[in-house]
């Protein structure tokens, strides 16, 4: 049986199978729930340092084909009242990573000390925060600013630090380096793309906050070419998230340079049970190929890639592949 | 994916509740909820008060400054409805005693219908603040349950708590194969232990903080469990084992504070 | 039976249904027959200054849920070549939008000019062009260079200017503003939406290009949020682009703000009859709500609508609609 | 939305076809072709020569750089199909003639076959630049076909170009109702015209640039259509009305170069 355990940045993870943040995050028994039903480690919802409700509802809609809207405005209990629901699931013996979300570099490196000192594996910084409602960009699009809000959490920490990089910005290998050069640990890719529906009979929109972000299938792809850019970019560790679903979807983000993946729209679609689903069937397809540990496929899409070029024939790109 | 329905009838059913009914097709069951968007307000969850045919229906109270609000909406008013989301009363008792405290007989009506229509024995302990707010005693009353109720005032009934009328039913032993419940959870509790110490299977419906209602966003754990889709109705028996059960429940941000 | 005609920048449409760019666009004959299927307005494959042939294939590949992924690598005969085909299709009185493509300011001029020379009603600059093959962004990513090619292409055309917005990029209002104060006429977007597809038992990018663009149906609700940000930015009108498969996506299109729509891939899921067959139940679905011209649910999603704080629970948001 | 099929069987045909035999239980029919791709090579349309059950083939001809390349795959080797896609041959004629021009008799294979097993007379008339390149002659025979062959150096049957052969046999009046013919275009004119002027009905197999195969592109733009949906096969009437048949192609920059 092929053997699920991976390193990730210096976290022994079970198996590669992460539960992404904002999902099944806001109670110590959900967050042990999901360690229960199999994942090889769990993250937090983003927390902030106040207590926050959220946008109104509707803040879900799920869309065809294959897609889920989200508009959740980061509600949170706020990072005074959060360790108590971190202190259960470490009782439960969960591997835990926190999630902090700020508005600021400062805000980011006190909330990272905070969290760290409940006790948490790792941290991931949710850097898809608004730099000022109603205008596009986030806080996670410029380069510099991801530097400046990495930089000040390694100081505050000795945990290992993942960004979580948005895919609503021009050049993610530029944002994963800035990272990796700030002193991350690792790169999770992809938060939610920015995305919105409009009922088109009652004219409006449908999330109370009108804007959200895609996850799910539909963002698959979008995804992995994330993933597949970033891997290529720096030489940190790359946790690949979005619209993860089965063992092949897993397949292709580690094939694509994912060291881990992360799930998240799939607990909705599928339940709490895909953690386990996707174990074993991961498990059967890497024995399938021959392979004993998750780590020898990470990348492996690059082996005998070469970009062809646009403007005459390329002939024959590298080997065949035969069957084994 | 939600759908849009138009209220089709508004009726007011005490002075703080009105039901709604709407066409949709989408097949539902006793103890199923649905998301309801009232466009330019607020999404809520709303048990089905009305689960069979073509025309469904949702009773809403007063409670906060939504429901408020929202009661005002004039028949020809077009939503949005999610669902049926989450999980059913388990429709097999054949001699079955619902207790519902204020609303709380909404989420418990359907079923008991439905029980009725079945040939099944119906008992039903209803309560509310006063006469006036008391709900559904004539809808089941003329599915032929047999209904005793309960009025904090006295104005209608026993003149105390709906919980004293279940415990006297309950104290005829062998009288239920099973006790349906919903209202606050002070009650539900009662209830659930009245249940448990004569040996009866008791269900209980309980609401919590929603969001997505899809089993993703946490905002409605409840102990392990998540009541949109493990939930709403769960056996008293886990309800009891539960720590925040008629104690704590979580607001939208996810803090635990008092029910 | 409602008017479909509308006004996009001078240009007036019989119907706001336009045949997107790099479909049925290599040939006059096709812009011809997209035309005699009901397009208001047809938009040329994207010419750049010497013939291409495209990358080698695979250049597309179909995607689970409702995507498309292509990479076809801009393949065009060329400037001195094409003026053939658009001189077919003006022939057969199509209304034409001529695309063009370039590396710099200065050959977008060049291209824009004897584009416009050819009789084309329009034009629409494909800002989708990588900057540097290798790296991640595009010469459309950047509102200063977005501005230096628009400002290129007005002085050298008397006729209308639509500037094509990547997805790809962090602030797509700025990128837009910054067309139109460069002279743009009017703003089309989104172009398709960075991603990849890796085949989990070959091990290797399906596409010869590994990285491709994502359109079709998973991409729509991107679409409708970049029309919905931009139509509040500019003046200048917007067409909206990116899975549009039905009257009613067009619908939700046009109430975010959108002037016209683009339809690119349903041509490949549904064949040319969906230009057809969209304008006929357009015309049903505004007749049903009682408008007369298109014109009168652009933007309409917008009435009574504000953007709730995640901070504190908002009361009452805007009126309440009901049946007519 | 490719699927990965492995080479089962490689057979050579010709010193320049090659046959591969892969299972693939989707439904295909006569005159369909699929997009191959040969991974870390190019992908292809290739004509499927065999489209009956689970086991499909493809008969790759040394044309260009990549088809020489990829004629070389060994057995075992997984390629991807996308398809089948395109029109097929209408399987009704009784008294059918098929002219085929070097590979093209793989595209018109499948479909004798299938009339032959439905008890249609089928005449062939098969040609080659030598006796060693006559492509699925004995095949063809082995179904029941009778064939007529034609090398341009003598070397097998008439010694001449196939057009010869299929003139003489169209001069017999009422012997087909039906001409199928695929090769070159030069070819497939020649037989147009000589079905035309005895009032056969004829369809060519007609063979463009190809890059999605869904009729979106354009790259396979021939005339009006779109050569990856509205063909391959096209009556002869349309292609002898369109003016690039037989002259022009477009390259993959979409320019029009002869054919
Ligand atoms: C599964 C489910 C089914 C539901 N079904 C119905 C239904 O059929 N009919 C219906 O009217 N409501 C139902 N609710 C409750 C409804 O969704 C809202 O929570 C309720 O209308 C209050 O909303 P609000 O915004 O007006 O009040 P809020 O502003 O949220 O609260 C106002 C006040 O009411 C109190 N309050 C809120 N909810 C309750 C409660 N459940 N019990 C006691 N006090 C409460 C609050 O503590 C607060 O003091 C259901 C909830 C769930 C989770
Ligand atoms: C619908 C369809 C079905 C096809 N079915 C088959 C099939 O069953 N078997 C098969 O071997 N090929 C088939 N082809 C052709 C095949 O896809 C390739 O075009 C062919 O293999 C040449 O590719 P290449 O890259 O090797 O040659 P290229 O590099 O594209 O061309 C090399 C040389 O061959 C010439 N050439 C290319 N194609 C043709 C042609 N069709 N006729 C005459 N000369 C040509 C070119 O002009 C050039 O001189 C089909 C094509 C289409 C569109
Ligand atoms: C309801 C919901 C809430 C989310 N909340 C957060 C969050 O608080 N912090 C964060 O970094 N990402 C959040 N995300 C993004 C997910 O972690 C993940 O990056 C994204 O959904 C893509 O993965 P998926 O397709 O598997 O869901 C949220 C996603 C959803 C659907
Ligand atoms: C095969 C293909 C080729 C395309 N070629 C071009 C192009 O040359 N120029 C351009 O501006 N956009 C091009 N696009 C993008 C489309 O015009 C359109 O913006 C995108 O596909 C989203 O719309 P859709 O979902 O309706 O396809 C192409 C898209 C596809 C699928
Ligand atoms: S409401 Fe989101 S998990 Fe239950
Ligand atoms: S191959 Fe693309 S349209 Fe035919």
């Amino acid at each position: 049986m092929a053997d699920l355990a991976v390193d990730l940045a210096g976290l022994s993870l079970r198996n590669p199978l992460i539960l992404a943040s904002g999902i099944w995050g806001e109670s110590g028994d959900s967050l042990s729930g999901a360690w229960d039903a199999g994942a090889g480690a769990v993250i937090t919802k983003s927390i902030g340092s106040v207590a926050r409700p959220g946008y109104p509802n509707p803040t879900v809609e799920p869309l065809d084909p294959g897609g889920m809207l989200n508009a959740m405005g980061l509600p949170n209990p706020g990072i005074d009242e959060y360790p108590a629901e971190i202190a259960r699931a470490r009782e439960h013996g969960v591997l835990l990573i926190g999630s902090v979300f700020g508005g600021t570099p400062e805000e980011f490196g006190e909330l990272a000390g905070r969290m760290a000192a409940t006790g948490v594996a790792a941290l991931e910084l949710n850097l898809s925060c608004p730099h000022a409602e109603g205008y596009g960009t986030e806080i996670g699009s410029d380069p510099e600013d991801v530097a400046a809000v990495v930089r000040a959490v390694v100081r505050q920490v000795r945990i290992p630090v993942f960004a979580k990089i948005t895919p609503n910005a021009a050049d993610l290998p530029a944002l994963a380096r800035a990272a990796e050069k700030a002193g991350a640990h690792g790169i999770s890719a992809i938060n939610t793309v920015r995305a919105m529906a409009i009922d088109p009979e009652l004219e409006r929109p449908v999330l109370a906050h009108g804007l959200g972000g895609l996850s799910g299938p539909a963002i698959k792809a979008i995804g992995v070419a994330a993933v597949w850019q970033i891997a290529e970019a720096v030489r940190i560790p790359v946790v690949g998230v979005g619209g993860i679903r089965s063992a092949t979807d897993v397949i292709e983000y580690l094939l694509a340079g994912a060291t881990a993946v992360e799930i998240g729209t799939a607990v909705a679609t599928d339940g709490i049970g895909i953690f386990g689903r996707i174990a074993a069937d991961l498990a059967r397809a890497l024995d399938d190929r021959g392979v004993r540990r998750v780590g020898e496929i990470v990348g492996r899409a690059r082996r005998g890639f070469a970009v062809p070029s646009a403007e005459a024939p390329t002939p024959g790109r590298g080997a065949i592949s035969r069957s084994p | 994916m939600h759908r849009i329905v138009a209220i089709d009838r508004r009726v007011p059913e005490t002075p703080s509740t009105v039901t709604w009914r709407f066409r949709d097709p989408t097949p539902a069951a006793p103890g199923q909820f649905v998301m309801v968007w009232v466009p330019g307000d607020d999404e809520l969850p709303m048990s089905l008060s009305y689960t069979d045919g073509e025309t469904k229906g949702v009773t809403v109270k007063a409670m906060g400054a939504t429901s408020r609000r929202i009661q005002e909406i004039p028949p020809g008013t077009r939503i949005g409805i999610r669902g049926p989301y989450g999980n059913r009363f388990a429709l097999t008792p054949r001699r079955l005693l619902i207790v519902g405290g204020g609303s709380g007989t909404a989420v418990l009506a359907p079923g008991a219908e439905a029980l009725r229509r079945d040939g099944a024995e119906v008992v039903g302990a209803l309560g509310a603040t006063t006469a006036a707010e008391m709900l559904f005693a004539e809808r089941l009353r003329s599915a032929g349950a047999r209904i005793e109720l309960a009025t904090d005032d006295g104005s209608l009934g026993h003149a105390g708590y709906v919980t004293e009328v279940a415990d006297r039913l309950l104290g005829e032993p062998g009288r239920f194969d099973a006790v349906w419940t919903c209202g606050p959870e002070v009650m539900m509790r009662k209830v659930a232990l009245a249940a448990r110490a004569r040996g009866v299977p008791a269900f209980g419906s309980v609401e919590r903080q929603m969001k997505c209602a899809l089993g993703m966003c946490d905002a409605c754990a409840l102990g392990p469990y998540h009541v949109c889709v493990d939930g709403p109705v769960f056996p008293a028996e886990t309800l009891l084992g539960l720590s925040e059960f008629g104690r704590s429940k979580r607001d939208p941000s996810g803090r635990l504070v008092p029910v």
